[in-house]
C-alpha cells in the first residue's frame, strides 16, 4: 500500500474506475486539460480522451442536468463542482430532479449519478470558496451524501458512489486535499455508504463530527488524554443516511455528547445528530447535547483574522472537550 | 404539382394514422374533461389545439431507437412513442399501473423506459438538460439515436433551456428542442415573455438553426421535424424547432381563462383547429371520406370506454407503498 | 374587525401597503391579469396598474435576482413564486445573494425584498404542488423565514415582512387558503417577525408546530382535553429567528415535548427545535423528545390513499399526543 | 478625414484621461501581482488585456447618475466610478476600509453605494438580473439612469444571463449587458464553452440588438457602448455588447496558464494588447509624447506606493465583528 494524500486517493478512485467501467465518464469545468482547479482530475484526460473527461461550458445546471441525463440512459457520469459554493445553480437539478427519479417513476427509472464538490474553509477563499453546503441538502429524501475525511476512506467511498444505483453528493472538504495523507490500497475497493467509524475509543465523552474536523477532534482527543480525559470519537462519514444506530451507541457509551462541525450551528447536521439522541436515548445522558460549530453568519470572511475567528481548531475543540468532560 | 405529402413521402395510410394519433390525442382531452367535471377525477391538463405539433413531431421520429423527453401537455406524442388510451386513464385515475408513476404523479407527468420516454416533473425545462444528457450517451457510444424535447414557449426563458441548448450546441449533439408555443404560460402572453418575437430566434444563440413550423398544419411540422431529425443523425447536431399553435382551453382543470384573454380570440384561433385543417386536407384528396371518419371515431369511443372502465376498476397502490423507491430496495 | 380567510388577509396586507407606500410593487408568474393561481393578488393590477403589479416570464431566478435589485436600488417588491416547489431555480438567487448582500458588503447595501410561495400538501397536488421548502432555507444566516398560520398574524406578519429591512422568506400553507378564517383588523399593523405564538396553555404535555399543522394540533388538543389531558400548544411562526425563549419555556413547563410537522422528520426544523431544547433545558425533560412528521420520501404522491398515508391528522396527532403523556 | 477620436467628439484631454485610467488598472495590477508574488498578499485576479474594454465602457456612462455591476475583472472600470487605489489596496489586503466588504470578501468582489457600483458575489451571472432590478426601477421612477453589467463570455452560459436578458428585453429596460471575452473560462477555450460563434449573437433571442466591439481598441469600445447609451436613455431598451479581447495573464495567482495554452498564443496576442494599440494612437495623432508618458507613469507609481503603504499600515477589522451585519442592526 502507498502512502496518498487525499486528493491523490480521489484521482485513484476515479482512474481505477475508469479502467474498470468503460460507462464512467467525468464532466465539469475544466476537469480536462486544465486537470481540475485542485488537479483532482489530473492527468485523466491524457488516459481516457476527451470523451471522457468533459470540459464543459460554465453551467452548474446543465452539468448535473446533463449528469442525470445520462445517468438514466445507462451510463456513470461524475460530474465535478469546482467549488461546493457553486452548486445553487444546480439546486434544482439535484433536489427536484436527482433525488426523485426513482421515486417519482415508480422504480422504473434511476439516476446513479455521482457529484463531487470541494467544500470548507480555512484556506483564504472567503465568503464564497469556503463553505459548507451539506445542511442544505441532507434533509432531501432521495439523495445520498457522503464526506470522508481520509485517503483510505475517500477512495473507497468514490468508487462505491459511483456504483451506487442512486445519486450521491460527494463532499470533498478542501482543507484534506493535501494535509491529510494515509496508506491506501492500489487495486479497487469499496466502502459501505451509510456507515460511521469510530475513529478512537474512550469512555468520558462522546464526539460526533466529519470531514476535516475529525482531524482536529484526533488533535484535540490527543490533548485531552495527556489529562487523563478519554474520549470516544465518531466520524460520521456519511451524512444521508445517517448511521443512527452508531450515533446512539457511542452516545449511550459515555452520556455526555459534543457534536462538532465547521458549518454554522443553526439546522446543520448536528441539529438532527442530537434530536436523533434526543429522541433515541434521552435518559441515558449526563449532560446537555452540546454542539460546537461555526458561527451565525453567512460565510466565511477573507480578512485572516475574520476567518480565523470563524474557524473551529484542535484548540476549541479542546477546551469544549474538556468542559463537557467536567460536567 | 405533387400533393403536399407526397412531396413528403407519406402515403394515404400514413396520413389516416396520423389522424387518428390526432383525434384520439384530442378526443383522450375531451374524456379526461368530462371525468373531471363529473368528479371522477382530480385534474386534467389539455392538448387541444396542439395535436398537430405532437403528432407531426412524433411521426418525424423512430419510435424503435428514438428518445423522447415530453411536457406535460404531450397526449399526442405519448401515444405514439406507446402509451396506450388505457395507461393514460390509469394516470388520471392515479392508479397503481399508471406506467409514468404508479399514480404518484399529476396526470400529465408522462414517462416509461418501455415507452421510450424519459420521467419527468413539474418545473418547467428541467427536461432539456436529461434530453441532452441522453444525446450525449447516444453519441459516445455511437448509437443512432436521435432524443426529442418538447417544452412551451415560456419555459422557454427557463436557465435550464439556455443551458441544455448551449451544452447540446457545443457538442453537436442528436437532439430537438421542439416548442410548442401556444401563445399563452398560463395568462402571460407571449409579447410579455419572450424579449424575441419567435422562439426560433433563440437558435442562433447556441449555434444551430431555429426553425418555425405551422404548428397547426401536421404536415409542416413533420417536414421540419423530418429534416432535423437527419440533420441529427447525420452528426450535424441539434435543432430548435418552434410550432406556432395556439391552446383553445384553459391552462388546466384549474384555470379560468376568460380572466385573460376573450371569446373572440379563441373562436378565432378555433378556425385554424389542426384537426381541422387537417380533415379539410384530407378531405380534398380524397383520403378521408364521412364514413371513414365516423368509423374512425367510433373506433376511438370504444378504445376509451374500454380503457375508461379498465381504469375505473383498477386498484391504487397500497397505502404503504407510498414509502417504496426513495432508493434502490436490495 | 372583519373576518376573512388567509388567503384574503394576504391580499389585504398586500393592498394596504401598496397603498401607503409608492415603492412597493408585486412581481411572478400570472400576479396581474390572472390575479395569482391562488387570487392573492387579485383586484391589485386593477388598482395599481401594470407597473407595480408585474405579470413575469417564467423564470424564477429573474423574478428573484430582479427583486433582489431593485431592493437595493430603494424598492420594496413582493415577488411571488407560484408553489414552493419551483422555488428551487431561484435558489443559487436567494442563498448566495439575497442572503449575504448585507454581510458581504459590510452592511453598505442592504437587500428588503419579500419572497412569498405557497406551501405544503393535501390538496392533490402531487410530488411537486406539494412540498414544505422551510428545511432548505432554514440553515441559511441572513434570511428570515416566517410562515403564520392564521389570517390575522399572516396579515400583520407580511406588511412586518415587506417593511423588514432584510429578506424574508413568507410562506404561506396553500391548504389555509381558504380553510381558515379569523377576525383582521382592517387598517395596517404589524407583527415581531421572530416571536413564536402560545396558540394554548396546557400542562401535561407541549406541543411545538407551525402552519397548518397548528390547526390540526388545535383539533387534537381539543380532543384530548376531553380525555383531562391538557395540551401547551407553541405555533412558531418564524422559522427563522427562532423563538429560543419561547422554545424552552414551553418545554420546561411540562417536560414533555413532541414536535409536529407535515415535512419530513430527517434534518427537518424539528431537528433544530429538538437540538434546542437538548442543549438548553434536558434535565426538564421526563421524556424523550419526539417528532411527529411526514415520512422519508421525495414528496407527497397524487394517488389519494398514498396521500392519505403522507398526511398528519388531527388523530394520528392526537394518538402521539396520548401516547406521550401517558409516558 | 476626422480622426477617430474627433468623430467620437473627444478632446485629447479626454483621450489622455482614458490612457491614464488604463495605465492604472494596468500598474495597479502589476503592483498586485508583486505584492502577491512576495507573500504580502494573497491572491490577485488580472485585468491585463481588458483594460481597454473596461475603460472604454466606463467612459461611455455617466457616474453621477448610471449605475455599475461590475464583475472581478473591472479594475478599468471601477476607478472610473470613484474607487481609489487606496481602495484598491485596502481590499487586496483585505483592510477593513475596503469599500468593497470590509476585507470580508476576495479581491475584485467590487461593491461600493458611493460609487453607484452594486455589491458582487463570486457565483458568475447572479450580477445580471440584479442590475436588470436596478434598470426596472430607474424606469419605474422615472429616473435617467443607465446599469451597465459586465461579464465573461463563460458566464453568458449561466441560467442568470439567459433570464437576466429576457426579463430586460420584455420591458426593455436601460441596461447594458457587457462582456469581455477574453478567449477563456479559466482552462475551457470560447469553441468549448459556446455553442455560437459570437456573444453578441446571443441579442437576438432576447429582441435587442448584439454588438461586437473591438475590445483591444478603446475607441471602439467607448464607441459602442456610447450608443448603446443613448439607446437606453432613449427608452429604446437593453443592448448586449461583446468585446473581444485576451487575456494575457492566468486566470487569478492560483492558476497555471500554460496547462492549456502555449507561450507562443500569449505572444502573439501581446502584439495587440490594449494599451499598445491606445499609446500608439495617442503617439501618432501627437497626444502623448514620451515625456508625457514617463509623467503620467510617475504619477500612478507615486499614487500605487502611497495606496500600498497606506493599505499596508492599516488595520484589520477587529475579529468579533465578523459577527456583525448579518441583519440590520437597532
Ligand atoms: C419552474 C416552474 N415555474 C412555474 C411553474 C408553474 N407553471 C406550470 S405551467 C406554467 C406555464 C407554462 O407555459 P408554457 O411553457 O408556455 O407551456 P404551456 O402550458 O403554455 O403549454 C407555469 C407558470 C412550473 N411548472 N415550473
Ligand atoms: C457559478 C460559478 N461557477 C464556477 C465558478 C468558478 N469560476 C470562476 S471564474 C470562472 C471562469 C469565468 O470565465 P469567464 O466568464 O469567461 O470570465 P473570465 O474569468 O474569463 O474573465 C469559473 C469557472 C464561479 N465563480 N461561479
Ligand atoms: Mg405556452
Ligand atoms: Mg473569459
Amino acid at each position: 500500500m502507498a502512502i496518498r494524500t487525499y486528493i491523490q486517493a480521489i484521482t485513484d478512485a476515479l482512474d481505477v474506475e475508469m479502467a474498470l467501467d468503460d460507462s464512467v465518464f467525468i464532466l465539469g469545468e475544466d476537469v480536462g486539460k486544465r486537470g481540475g482547479v485542485f488537479s483532482a482530475t489530473a492527468g485523466l484526460i491524457e488516459k481516457y480522451g476527451e470523451e471522457r473527461v468533459l470540459d464543459t461550458p460554465l453551467s452548474e445546471s446543465a452539468i448535473v442536468g446533463v449528469a442525470i441525463g445520462a445517468s438514466m440512459a445507462g451510463l456513470k457520469p461524475v460530474a465535478e463542482i469546482q467549488f461546493a459554493d457553486f452548486i445553487f445553480p444546480a439546486y434544482n437539478q439535484i433536489v427536484s430532479e436527482a433525488a426523485r427519479i426513482r421515486y417519482r417513476s415508480n422504480n422504473d427509472w434511476n439516476c446513479p449519478v455521482t457529484i463531487r464538490a470541494p467544500y470548507g474553509g480555512g484556506v483564504h477563499g472567503a465568503l464564497y470558496h469556503s463553505q459548507s453546503v451539506e445542511a442544505l441538502f441532507y434533509h432531501v429524501p432521495g439523495l445520498k451524501i457522503v464526506t470522508p475525511s481520509t485517503p483510505y476512506e475517500a477512495k473507497g467511498l468514490l468508487i462505491a458512489a459511483i456504483r451506487d444505483p442512486d445519486p450521491v453528493l460527494f463532499l470533498e472538504h478542501k482543507k484534506c486535499y493535501r494535509l491529510v495523507k494515509g496508506e491506501v490500497p492500489d487495486d479497487d475497493y469499496t466502502l459501505p455508504i451509510g456507515k460511521a467509524n469510530v475513529k478512537r475509543e474512550g469512555d468520558d465523552i462522546t464526539v460526533f463530527t466529519y470531514g476535516l474536523m475529525t482531524h482536529y477532534c484526533l488533535e484535540a482527543a490527543d490533548v485531552l488524554a495527556k489529562d487523563g480525559i478519554s474520549v470516544h470519537l465518531v466520524d460520521l462519514v456519511s451524512i444521508r443516511p445517517m448511521d443512527q444506530q452508531a450515533i446512539v451507541e457511542a452516545a449511550e457509551r459515555t452520556g455526555k455528547v459534543l457534536i462538532v462541525h465547521e458549518d454554522n450551528k443553526f439546522g446543520g447536521v448536528g441539529a438532527e445528530i442530537s434530536a436523533i439522541i434526543a429522541e433515541e436515548c434521552l435518559f441515558s445522558l449526563d449532560a446537555p447535547i452540546r454542539r460546537l460549530c461555526g458561527p451565525e453568519i453567512p460565510a466565511m470572511p477573507f480578512s485572516p483574522p475574520l476567518e480565523k475567528y470563524y474557524l473551529l481548531s484542535a484548540s476549541k475543540i479542546a477546551e469544549s472537550m474538556r468542559e463537557l468532560a467536567r460536567y | 404539382m405533387a400533393a403536399k405529402h407526397e412531396e413528403l413521402g407519406l402515403s394515404a395510410e400514413q396520413l389516416l394514422e396520423m389522424y387518428q394519433y390526432m383525434l384520439s390525442a384530442r378526443m383522450t382531452d375531451e374524456r379526461m374533461t368530462l371525468l373531471q367535471r363529473s368528479g371522477k377525477i382530480n385534474f386534467t391538463v389539455s392538448c387541444q389545439g396542439q395535436e398537430a405539433a405532437q403528432v407531426g413531431a412524433a411521426f418525424a421520429m423512430d419510435t424503435a431507437i428514438d428518445w423522447l423527453a415530453p411536457y406535460y401537455r404531450d397526449i399526442g406524442l405519448v401515444l405514439r412513442f406507446g402509451h396506450t388510451l388505457t395507461d393514460l386513464m390509469y394516470s388520471v385515475f392515479a392508479r397503481e399501473e399508471d406506467p409514468n408513476s404508479g399514480g404518484r404523479q399529476l396526470p400529465g407527468h408522462f414517462g416509461g423506459k418501455k415507452y421510450r420516454t424519459i420521467t419527468g416533473s413539474s418545473p418547467v425545462g428541467t427536461q432539456l438538460p436529461h434530453a441532452v444528457g441522453f444525446a450525449l450517451a447516444a453519441k459516445m457510444r455511437g448509437e443512432q439515436s436521435v432524443v426529442l424535447t418538447t417544452l412551451g414557449e415560456g419555459a422557454t426563458n427557463q436557465g435550464d433551456f439556455h443551458e441544455g441548448c448551449n451544452f447540446a450546441g457545443v457538442h453537436k449533439l442528436p437532439v430537438i428542442f421542439f416548442c410548442e408555443n401556444n401563445q399563452y404560460a398560463i395568462s402571460v402572453s407571449l409579447k410579455m415573455q419572450l424579449g424575441c418575437e419567435n422562439v426560433a430566434d433563440r437558435g442562433v444563440a447556441y449555434g444551430f438553426p431555429g426553425v418555425i413550423a405551422d404548428g397547426m398544419d401536421v404536415l409542416d411540422v413533420y417536414r421540419v421535424c423530418k429534416e432535423a431529425v437527419t440533420r441529427a443523425r447525420a452528426g450535424e447536431g441539434p435543432t430548435l424547432i418552434e410550432a406556432k399553435t395556439y391552446r383553445l382551453k384553459p391552462h388546466t382543470s384549474d384555470d379560468d381563462d376568460m380572466r385573460y384573454r376573450t371569446k373572440e380570440e379563441v373562436e378565432e384561433a378555433k378556425k385554424r383547429d389542426p384537426i381541422l385543417v387537417f380533415r379539410t386536407y384530407l378531405a380534398e384528396h380524397g383520403i378521408l371520406t364521412p364514413f371513414l371518419e365516423e368509423s374512425i371515431k367510433k373506433q376511438i369511443e370504444i378504445g376509451l370506454d374500454e380503457a375508461t372502465a379498465a381504469a375505473e376498476q383498477a386498484a391504487f397502490a397500497p397505502p404503504e407503498s407510498a414509502e417504496r423507491f426513495v432508493y434502490a430496495e436490495q
